[in-house]
């Protein structure tokens, strides 16, 4: 391969979510001839700084990262981008974009709009009121996709006077399961619930039934079992961002812009995020590869 | 070697820990229903050889003999198969559990699917304890070892030695913390035991006790043996002259 | 002369009697009892003062706790045999993924729970087996080898899976055998309970339970006397590999899915109940009894804080404050009892 | 007559002259810096070979090793002073953001920098003092109380600052002092050697690192003989809760912002660079240049692996398994040496 | 009470560990340049009252006092304060130190800053061990307390105690695992002591080691004070009478 490329998720490797956009990248990879390999910063910025650092270090053509804080890759970002190295940022941007990092290009989509509009949906079938309060549990409250989404719904509450209640569940989905439960046990005037990843968005229909409560429920990712509890009408609907596209432009552009000159440009890949049960059964048999 | 052969030989055993040479060379046995004192300065390796025999340290060369038989220990099961039984000098007894339990410890009386018969060895403890050595101020067998006085551990251990002793006895200091009484005690049981047949081993630093049980004497220092008499032949003074000189 | 004959008529015994709460009080996991007993009778009071706010003795709520107890008991009961035998295990949280996944998998591919339940319970015990034949074998701290567990396993699910969830769907007569209601009583609930009378048996009354305290205690004493440590431990590790696979099983039957990223963690709050109900972390000391009331108080302590409606996003801290005092409060009365 | 005089002309000494290398086998630490050193010879001949395909000399990876180095370095160092002195910090990692959050914070709001780092490492301090006084206090295992710590400062993080990343905006000057360039290397490095000199210094050749290792070594004979263990305990604390602090100064220095959810898993990884650098987990043994060598093992299989493009799904895999390597090879090398 | 007072006296001391009683209502003194044999049977109780003079077990009630005045010592430094140094039955060292460290252990020197001296330990531990008691096999002060054997374990004990004396000296069965020459060493040198004004309290279960070297005899019984005599007052036989039937 004539192109070398790294690609650095800022989460740990079991995240479902990365999934696809791994294997768009790979997909890329493939059909532009790019020699890529993909590192995993498990949540700690000073590690996402020595893995975009260790890159540029083994001489790759581009790096496509996700700049999950507006600060702390700013300045190993502007040291590989002056090597000569092509840097795409995806999933997360810098809050200032293009402004406030060197990264030549964005492609993603804004999760804090993706759960503004979930809140937005729900408070509209749902018939939410002002006064009313609902549930939004978060696997790790402060990770960036939770702040994101979670602010997102909050918003959406919030312009409605609508409170949200929230708890640390854990990425344990027997615990979360349990802990989602005692919550509803202990709150039965909760309007409706929130997941807010994957595992909330998987265990949220089963609490709701430990709990012997009837309450609607709304989330966010692509899981089996979340498309089967969209389809059986125990939940209302996820919010996907198509991430296969997350990890497939970046590699082409870089793989592009090595090649050909071509000047990397920012994608948004948040159309269609929303899936109910009226549209979740073509998605199905996707999952896991392209979505 | 026409005669039948010893009850237990050393022959040619040496021991190394690092850079230190702990045995050289030694090589000495015990008869059948024999008392052996083990004697020598500190440091000069009695523990060590104890040790050897009973299989919890190997030797780095050399070899022992049962019955004339060439055999190596390479853990403590094989020496209690061979009917060694060992009162340590740091008593080796595990103060988080109680009395009964150090007893029986690794060998439990149990039923046919392991558990264990409790009462049994309850009443079993109290009773060796009284029997092998007088011992005062332990009202339960289970107390926690950890709980004891120096000389009522060394008690519970003497009692557990005593209860399975079958063929040889190892005593390494038995008597270090024992008072007068538990000490005439303990030697008149292995007098006792020699009757039965049961040989003994016998480290002391009180020549007084070992001149008073001893058929044999092995003199030890700095790792090799200087000296090995037996009782008629020698007098306390000379044995002192030995330790103490050598 | 200054010969002084003091009181010749010694009194042959030097113990008191003490009272019964005192003898309790020292007794094993006799503090904690007390500590545990006296949540619990807070907790009914107040439910029976206020129903509609506290609702603790809600059917539901006590349903949720005997679902929520079975999988750290579960590993809490395999990671305590293995620290009363002197060693660590904190490879658990991973394995009882990695064996979660395995079983799902071999389920989807056709494969009977019956079938698919025993081997994943064997793959943990060899797990087991194999932390303790590195450990053992090269004499390694057990920490190092299983943390490097942790994360060898945590990579392992990974390699065999992808970071995808994976469906749970066995025959619904295996999810009622451990997810289901018997009696009335989770089934999940009485599981534990079955383990727990089976370690009580095994630890406390049980020949191999008595060399697990005695390799634990002091372990060159157990080795002289020839008991074979080596392969207590050995078992003690097999065992909190079994047990690592058999939350698996309990926690994956409850929900029905199995996460790649979950059991994190998991390993801390394990030793964290084990060492609540008075395990000592260098070995040889705990009961199971213990281990099995700091399960229950770790999960109480949750449970009526959501139930408080504490605040959602600092409840870990909330629960951590309380585990520090139930643990302090704990050690006050057993010191009472020792005076 | 059965009198057998043998050899009455025993040698005097009965210690044989060692060759260098058992010599240095049998040394503390000795045995890891064999381990650590092969592994240097290793890399360097490879990277000679294939200058191109393994950068390993190149002078950017040097920077970046001497960049990464330090943070988990100074976390090591504390929680070895406090593991040697026979407790565990597992708090370390949460302190290590609490303190950095509070310090951005501090400096966002107008405070010198060097006002606010000082204000942080005295908060990583007394953090620590207060882990130490309810341990001693209530005679509590300091792995329940700083695991409860762990979830306090976890809760106390984003009770203070919210679950928002901070930047971190000091004077130039404060930057380049901690992460800039002096005399050719990284500024961090600097430190961090001057950190392992000094509790060498402190360990090995002071008063104050004698008790500790006494205490750890056998606390009641430590306290038999007059040592006031509780306070050697409770300085060792504070030690630790000042040098997560001061490891976050280092990070956030480096990095430029700190995020809420960083630091968990770190006091695992500082444990385990201890464990492998020869420390004992209850207490006694170790050695600070051990726990460094730990610390760069980690660090250089790392950066090795990355270097090498090894896949990053399983890097951690990869990572532990090495680990777990190096410790048996250290430990073959140890029992080499003994015998 | 018109003459100087004691040295140092018990006063109705007692001591409860749960529901056992180890001390009852224990007084005795120890005058000036005075050697006072502490006997009695194993669990008697004697360790307990070392303990409580040195400080590292408080009674449950009753009171010392030192020079006639009534203190209470609430750790080990204060006993120290008051000039009394300890030999303790379990002879309280740290194995995985060397011997220099254990001897120097809470009591270094050290420079203005703290800095250990080491190269002066050393050879201060070199010769103390060499004098105090003559132990042999002991060839670097580096070793590692836990490599030694029983007896040269006991010995740095003793060396390090007498190194740092200064009024009275508690020997807690300091013998039990020494040889004939080092044991024959110790006593010279608690005479030696006595005679430079340092008083000592031996516990042993060796009743000629008792007579050979003490002024006065203190025997305990099940916790109690049952015998008080001054060697004059008393034969060998009438304390071994003593110890052994009460
Ligand atoms: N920590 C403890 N907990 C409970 N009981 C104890 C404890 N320490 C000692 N005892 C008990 O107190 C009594 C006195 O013990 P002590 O050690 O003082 O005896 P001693 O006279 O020194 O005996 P020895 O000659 O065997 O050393 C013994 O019955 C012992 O079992
Ligand atoms: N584990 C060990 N490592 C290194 N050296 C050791 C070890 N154990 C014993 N030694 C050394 O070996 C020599 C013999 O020790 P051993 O314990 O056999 O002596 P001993 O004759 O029993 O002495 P004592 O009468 O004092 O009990 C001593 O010099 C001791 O320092
Ligand atoms: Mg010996
Ligand atoms: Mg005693």
């Amino acid at each position: 391969a004539d192109v070398k490329a790294t690609m650095i998720i800022y989460l740990d490797p079991s995240v479902q979510f990365f999934n696809p956009v791994v294997k768009g990248a790979q997909d890329a990879a493939a059909q532009f001839g790019v020699d890529l390999d993909v590192q995993y910063a498990n949540n700690d910025p000073v590690r996402q700084n020595d893995l975009i650092e260790s890159a540029t270090v083994s001489g790759v053509d581009g790096i496509a990262v996700a700049i999950s804080s507006s600060d702390a890759f700013d300045s190993s970002i502007c040291a590989a981008v002056k090597t000569g190295i092509i840097v795409i940022g995806f999933n997360n941007d810098d809050l200032e974009g293009g402004k406030g990092n060197c990264r030549q290009a964005y492609v993603g989509m804004d999760e804090f709009a993706s759960g503004y509009e979930l809140g937005n949906r729900m408070i509209e079938k749902f018939d939410l009121k002002q006064g009313d309060v609902v549930f939004n549990p978060r696997e790790i409250p402060e990770a960036s996709f939770a702040v994101a989404r979670g602010g997102g719904i909050e918003k959406a509450m919030k312009e409605k006077g609508i409170t949200v209640e929230t708890v640390r569940s854990g990425l344990d989905p027997a615990e979360a399961q349990n802990i989602i439960a005692q919550f509803l046990i202990a709150n039965p005037g909760v309007k409706a619930l929130f997941g807010t990843g994957s595992v909330t968005s998987t265990v949220g229909a089963g609490a709701i039934k430990d709990a012997g409560v009837n309450i609607p429920f709304g989330g966010f990712d692509l899981a089996v079992e979340i498309v089967n509890a969209v389809e059986s009408g125990a939940m209302f609907a996820t919010m996907d961002q198509q991430p296969y596209l997350q990890g497939y432009y970046p590699i082409a552009q870089i793989a592009l812009a090595k090649k050909y000159g071509l000047t990397p440009t920012d994608v948004d890949t948040g159309q269609g995020a929303f899936l109910d049960k009226s549209r979740i059964s073509s998605v199905k048999p996707l999952i896991g590869s392209y979505r | 070697m026409m005669s039948s052969p010893h009850l237990l030989e050393l022959h040619n055993i040496s021991k190394s820990y690092g850079a230190l040479t702990a045995l050289r060379d030694l090589s000495f046995h015990v008869g059948h229903s024999e008392v052996v004192g083990l004697l020598g300065d500190n440091g000069a390796g009695k523990s060590t050889t104890v040790n050897l025999i009973s299989g919890i340290q190997k030797p780095t060369t050399g070899h022992l003999s049962i019955d004339g038989e060439k055999t190596t220990f390479s853990c403590r099961s094989d020496s209690a198969d061979a009917g060694i039984e060992t009162i340590y000098q740091n008593t080796a007894l595990v103060d988080s559990l109680s009395i009964t339990r150090n007893i029986f410890m690794g060998r439990e009386r149990v039923n046919a699917f392991g558990f264990l018969k409790q009462t049994e060895m309850r009443e079993i403890a109290m009773e060796v304890l009284e029997k092998a050595v007088h011992i005062s101020g332990i009202d339960s067998p289970d107390k926690l070892v950890g709980d004891l006085s120096g000389g009522q551990k060394q008690a519970v251990a003497i009692a557990r030695a005593v209860f399975f002793k079958r063929r040889v006895l190892l005593l390494d200091e038995p008597t270090s913390a024992l008072s007068v009484r538990e000490t005439e005690a303990l030697l008149a049981q292995v007098l006792k035991l020699k009757a039965e047949n049961v040989s003994s081993v016998l480290v002391t630093h009180n020549l007084y006790h070992a001149y008073q049980v001893c058929d044999r004497f092995v003199i030890m220092s700095h790792g090799t043996k200087v000296f090995d008499v037996k009782k008629a032949d020698t007098t306390i003074s000379q044995l002192t002259e030995y330790v103490v000189l050598t | 002369m200054t010969i002084t004959m003091t009181d010749s008529a010694v009194p042959k015994s030097r113990t008191r009697k003490q009272s019964l709460l005192k003898q309790i009080m020292t007794m094993p996991a006799g503090a904690i009892l007390l500590v545990f007993i006296t949540l619990q009778i807070v907790c009914i009071v107040g439910a029976l003062a206020y129903p509609d706010d506290f609702r603790y003795l809600s059917p539901q709520n006590l349903t949720i706790l005997m679902k929520a107890i079975p999988v750290l008991g579960c590993l809490a009961l395999g990671a305590g045999i293995l620290m009363i035998a002197g060693e660590f295990d904190l490879s658990i949280g991973s394995v009882y993924t990695f064996t979660a996944i395995l079983m799902a998998t071999l389920i989807d591919a056709g494969v009977s729970a019956f079938i698919a339940a025993p081997l994943g319970i064997l793959t943990g015990v060899l797990i087991g087996l194999l932390n303790g034949t590195i450990t053992l074998r090269f004499g390694l701290p057990s920490f190092i080898v299983t943390l490097g567990g942790l994360l060898f396993w945590r990579g392992a699910v990974l390699l065999y899976n992808g970071a995808v969830q994976v469906r749970f769907d066995p025959e619904p007569i295996f999810t009622s055998l451990f997810a289901g209601t018997i009696l009335g009583v989770n089934a999940a609930f009485i599981w534990i309970i079955l383990f727990v009378v089976g370690f009580y048996l095994l630890l406390h009354r049980h020949k191999f339970g008595n060399h697990v305290f005695a390799t634990g205690g002091n372990r060159a004493a157990a080795t002289a006397i020839g008991i074979n440590t080596d392969r207590v431990k050995l078992i003690a590790f097999a065992i909190a590999g079994g047990m690592a696979a058999v939350a698996g099983i309990i926690a994956t039957a409850r929900v029905g899915s199995v996460q790649p990223g979950q059991g994190a963690g998991l390993e801390l709050q394990a030793i964290a109940a084990c060492v609540i109900g008075g395990l000592s972390l260098s070995g040889g000391r705990g009961s199971i009894i213990g281990i099995f009331l700091g399960v229950m108080l770790i999960h109480t302590i949750t449970d009526v804080l959501l139930l408080l409606r504490a605040p959602g996003f600092y409840l870990d801290m909330f629960i951590a404050t309380l585990i520090v005092v139930a643990a302090a409060f704990n050690h006050l009365i057993e010191r009472r009892g020792a005076a």
